[in-house]
């Protein structure tokens, strides 16, 4: 029972916060358009926070520049656990249009795992929300499996 | 200048609808020109290349399908949605549909196969 | 026996329970008012719960640069001295835990407490978010609590006393001839309790968008849940006290009464959020000192003239 | 009262984007400020070098999402001037077209953003809310909300067909109400307007020495725009207003930005109404001959300028781009000294920055140790000094 509440409490009160790991700001634009009226997704729970340390869900958006990487790796630790990844658009999946460019590492999962992908460049706010949504399953499924989810990564920092 | 200039406003939405649409629970068509994910029809490719030079994004490669040809496979995770390959190919075997909800747990998933009638084949992301 | 029920007091009802739930309620009462006058569908009814749940279940994390004993302490006794003012306020037709002839001054005492608390919250947090926060709370402390205290009494000296339960039932008797003389301090108590709880425009201390969340910014989990219990605590602290005094609808409706006219101050508490934008630190200075000041010693002056 | 140093980015809710700030404050007062750029750095400039002509405007485009056009725009002028190609009328229309419709959701996105930064989320919602009208028609048109991809050499690849006509008619109905409304809210509501007025101020002469362009210079009374100035597109048929205002704070600045809006749904107007007929490109070749351009754009924030070299192959030799808000950064960096803390992100707003274009950086690789590091403002002026 108690259990069930936990996993619930985790699916419907994702806090957010935004990162853009040096995309084009079109993907910006485009999860801040998802608080706004038409999109609303307050009305999932989600809310955008400032504060990394308040975040259960880390919207990444960008190919991850040489400069921001440790940045991210940064933002990513500040993290309670349990967290969870998004990554938002093309060029944060896989570096996109800007593939071979000298400074881009090319997709965020080459930093930190991600849990869901979200393509389009920029992916409509819908399709975005559709990405929240499916990381929200995910979070509860988690939740209620045996031992819930703990993880660390160690990229060599 | 006044205080308070939003107030009627704010007060009068109070009473309509909300402007909101409840995604994913209601949905609204996406206009007919979107350019979601391109897909092709082999059956009109005659493989060659012209999509996978032109793609900025070097999301199409080129693959074996067991045909005679290779024919494009879309590598979505990388894909800018230009829809440059639907212009360039000389047959206009690729169509850019309206599908953009194509979220996933695993960029391997992003990866377009063989449509039927041809051996199905995946091919992993490298 | 005794003890029991004390204890019951204190951790069910009016006490601990009872606020937290109904601090919940209100925050999801703001949210919905907030969101709905921007077009907007706004959170459903058990968010506010939900989000607690899930913060009480988080990792907590400990800054390296923060003070490990104030980080643990400081959230739960702001939660404390939150519902600890609750307990002296009457409402609904019940009396206070303790009602004695001072009692007001006790509840404006234990709400100035948990602002205290809340610069040192941010103080020893170790962040340069929460020290400019914290200055930022005290600062703003000083400009509001002189109006705050001013206008509360305008319905004390109507009254002519200092027990709120007196007050309030002078007040609901002559309600129609006191409300109008008090609907100045009524109007100011508003915006001062807007700035005590750092809502916009008094948000200042807490401004997103400048300081992050000011100084709650390195807070996690537990300790983050307790800070927002408090302030959702503090909320009906607010709204309770100004029911009591300037709209005792519980005399003739009981707890729906209660109810309704904290529904009512919160109701202003979010037009007041929606409309305005952010004042400057200073200006929320100014302002108090050349409006919210001056129109609550007007408040009090005709207080006393009708009082004659 | 202590000296606090508050980093302001790169992750931080007040920027969209990572840019990193460091201001020494004392009490509420800014001491100085550090800017460190370089976070969004992706080498747009170098990768062009070995993408096809085709595959560089893609690439162009997102150099940043807000004004996808302007540099995909700016840089197809510079190519077509190279190649010599004559652009069709009917696609210098379109091209227009885009233009404006991309000022105005770059227009009310400043607003919004503007009412954010200074906590007046309302104001926010509602801007963002009645975005939406012109990226519906974006989208309905082009196919994207936000990299249109309208541009190609030669021409553009999407026609405006009747129907689009008909519901950017509707849409302009719709907006014009809508920004009068927020010309009247934004100028008028005393709590917004006072955290506006008298922030962020440059003079006239700071906005020339210093370079700005775009709103920026017009809201210090500075008189350019290159669409009067340097024509392009169809902007030589088309009458229009260039709106100026002379506080240099950052209430002209939204002043400029409304009127401007209201001004591109005229230019909107005229040009669907004048819309000639016609093909919408013509063929461009693979190869480029060999040259070189420098093109010009008035982008919602200013002046973009791209340079481009061609080698006579199928790729570029050189790009050079020179985005707006480069040039209006250093007025940020002016009217931030003694600033309050609490008008750190307005300002840093009032320029409508975007740093996705403005990135540079410097790295300094040790070859002998092989550490690379990368310099701040700070660090780099000193070792000019001590070189020097
Ligand atoms: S995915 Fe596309 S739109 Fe998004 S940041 Fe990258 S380039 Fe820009
Ligand atoms: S839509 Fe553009 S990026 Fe995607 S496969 Fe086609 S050409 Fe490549
Ligand atoms: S351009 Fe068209 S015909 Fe040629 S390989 Fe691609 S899909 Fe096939
Ligand atoms: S400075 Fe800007 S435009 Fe130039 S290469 Fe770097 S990111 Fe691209
Ligand atoms: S390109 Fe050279 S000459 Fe031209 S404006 Fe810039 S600095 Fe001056
Ligand atoms: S000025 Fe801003 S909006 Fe325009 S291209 Fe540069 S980053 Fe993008
Ligand atoms: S002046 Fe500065 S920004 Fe311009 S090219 Fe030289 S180093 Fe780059």
């Amino acid at each position: 029972m108690l259990e069930k509440i936990v996993a619930l409490s985790r699916k419907a009160s994702p806090w957010v916060a935004h990162f853009n790991s040096g995309g084009c700001n079109a993907c910006d634009i485009e999860v801040m358009a998802t608080i706004t009226p038409r999109f609303d997704v307050e009305r999932l729970g989600i809310q955008l926070k400032g504060s990394p340390r308040h975040a259960d869900i880390l919207i990444c958006t960008g190919p991850v520049t040489g400069q921001i990487r440790e940045r991210l790796l940064r933002i990513y630790h500040q993290m309670p656990q349990p967290k969870y990844v998004v990554a938002v658009g093309s060029c944060a999946l896989s570096g996109g249009v800007f593939h071979g460019c000298y400074n881009v590492m090319g997709g965020v999962d080459q930093v930190i795992p991600v849990d869901v992908y979200v393509p389009g460049c920029p992916p409509r706010p819908d399709a975005i929300i559709a990405g929240i949504a499916k990381v929200l399953d995910k979070m509860q499924e988690d939740a209620l499996s045996k031992d819930g989810r703990e993880r660390e990564v160690d990229h060599g920092c | 200048m006044g205080l308070a200039k939003m107030l009627p406003e704010l007060i009068q939405s109070l009473f309509h609808k909300p402007a909101t649409i409840r995604f994913p629970a209601e949905r609204v068509p996406a206009p007919e020109g979107l350019r979601g994910k391109p897909v092709c029809d082999f059956s009109l490719c005659i493989g060659c290349r012209a999509c996978a030079r032109d793609c900025p994004a070097m999301a199409i490669e080129m693959a074996d399908v067991g045909e005679k040809l290779p024919k494009p496979v879309f590598h979505y995770d990388r894909c800018a949605f230009c829809g440059q390959c639907a212009d360039s190919c000389p047959k206009k075997a690729i169509t850019m549909t309206r599908e953009y909800d194509l979220a996933s747990f695993s960029r391997a998933g992003l990866t377009s196969r063989a449509r039927e009638g041809s051996q199905r084949q995946e091919v992993a992301d490298s | 026996m005794d003890f029991l029920a004390d204890l019951f007091k204190l951790l069910v009802f009016p006490g601990f329970l009872f606020v937290v739930n109904f601090g919940l309620f209100l925050e999801w009462v703001d949210r919905k008012i907030y969101a709905r006058m921007q077009h907007r569908v706004g959170p459903p009814w058990y968010q506010p719960w939900l989000d607690t749940i899930k913060l009480f279940t988080k990792e907590d994390v400990i800054p390296e640069k923060a003070n490990p004993f104030m980080f643990t302490f400081l959230p739960v006794l702001d939660l404390a001295a939150a519902v600890t003012a609750f307990l002296y306020l009457p409402f609904g037709g019940f009396s206070s835990v303790n009602p004695f002839p001072g009692d007001l001054v006790v509840v404006v005492f234990f709400l100035t407490l948990s602002t205290l608390l809340l610069f040192l919250i941010g103080w020893y947090s170790g962040s340069p978010f929460g020290r400019v926060g914290s200055l930022r709370a005290v600062t703003q402390f000083l400009a509001y609590e002189v109006p705050l205290v001013l206008s509360l009494l305008t319905p004390a000296l109507l009254a002519g006393s200092w027990s709120i339960s007196t007050i309030k039932i002078v007040m609901a008797q002559n309600l129609s001839r006191f409300l109008p003389v008090t609907l100045l301090a009524l109007a100011v108590s508003l915006l001062s309790l807007q700035g005590k709880l750092l809502r916009v425009p008094f948000d200042a201390p807490e401004a997103e968008t400048e300081i992050v969340a000011g100084p709650l910014t390195e807070y996690t989990g537990r300790r983050l849940a307790f800070i927002r219990l408090a302030e959702r605590a503090e909320l009906v602290v607010g709204a309770g006290l100004i029911s009591n005094l300037f709209l005792p609808f519980d005399k003739v409706l009981g707890m729906l009464g209660f109810f309704v006219s904290c529904v009512v101050v919160v109701f202003g508490l979010s037009v007041l959020r929606a409309s305005f934008a952010r004042l400057r630190i200073e200006d929320t200075t100014l302002i108090s000192w050349k409006y919210l000041i001056p129109f609550s010693a007007l408040g009090m002056a005709l207080a006393i003239m009708v009082r004659g | 009262m202590p000296e606090i140093e508050i980093p302001v980015g790169p992750q931080h809710p007040a920027l969209k984007e990572p840019e990193s700030f460091r201001f020494e404050v004392d009490g509420e007062i800014v001491k100085s400020v550090d800017i460190r750029l370089g976070y969004v750095h992706r080498g747009i400039e170098k990768a062009c070098q070995d993408r096809t002509w085709v595959q560089a405007v893609y690439l162009i485009e997102r150099i940043c999402g807000i004004c996808s056009h302007s540099h995909t725009t700016c840089f197809c002028q510079a190519v077509e001037e190279i190649a010599g190609i004559e652009v069709p009328r009917r696609a210098r229309f379109i091209r227009s077209l885009f233009g404006e419709m991309e000022r105005i959701h770059s227009h009310l996105l400043w607003l919004g953003l503007a009412g954010h930064e200074v906590g007046f989320d309302s104001l926010f919602m509602y801007a963002w809310h009645d975005r939406e009208i012109i990226l519906d028609a974006l989208e309905s048109i082009s196919g994207n909300r936000v990299n249109y991809g309208m541009n190609t050499i030669g021409g553009v690849r999407r026609d405006v067909t009747e129907k689009d006509v008909d519901e950017l008619g509707r849409a302009l109905d719709l907006l014009e109400e809508r920004v009068k409304y927020y010309t009247d809210v934004a100028l008028n509501e005393a709590t917004f307007r006072s955290r506006l007025e008298g922030v962020g101020k440059i003079t006239r002469e700071q906005a020339i020495d210093l370079g700005t362009v775009g709103p920026t210079a017009r809201s210090a009374g500075v008189d350019v725009d290159l669409r009067r100035d340097d024509p392009y597109a169809a902007y030589d048929e088309i009458p229009f207003r260039v709106i100026t205002a002379d506080g240099g704070d950052l209430l002209a600045a939204a002043v400029v930005r409304l009127g401007e809006i209201e001004e591109s749904l005229k230019i909107i107007r005229y040009i669907i109404e004048n819309l000639p007929d016609g093909p919408i490109a013509v063929k461009a070749p693979r190869r480029i001959p060999a040259g070189e351009a420098c093109s010009r754009y008035e982008a919602p924030r200013g002046e973009d300028i791209h340079y481009v070299r061609s080698g006579g192959g199928d790729k570029p030799l050189r790009v050079k781009v020179r985005a707006p808000t480069l040039a209006n950064i250093n007025a940020v960096a002016q009217s931030m000294r003694g600033a309050r803390v609490a008008d750190i992100p307005i300002i840093i707003a009032g320029i409508d920055p975007c740093f996705s274009c403005t990135d540079r950086m410097v790295r300094l690789d040790d070859v002998s140790s092989g550490r690379t590091e990368v310099l701040t403002w700070a660090q780099l002026s000193a070792r000019c000094r001590a070189s020097r």
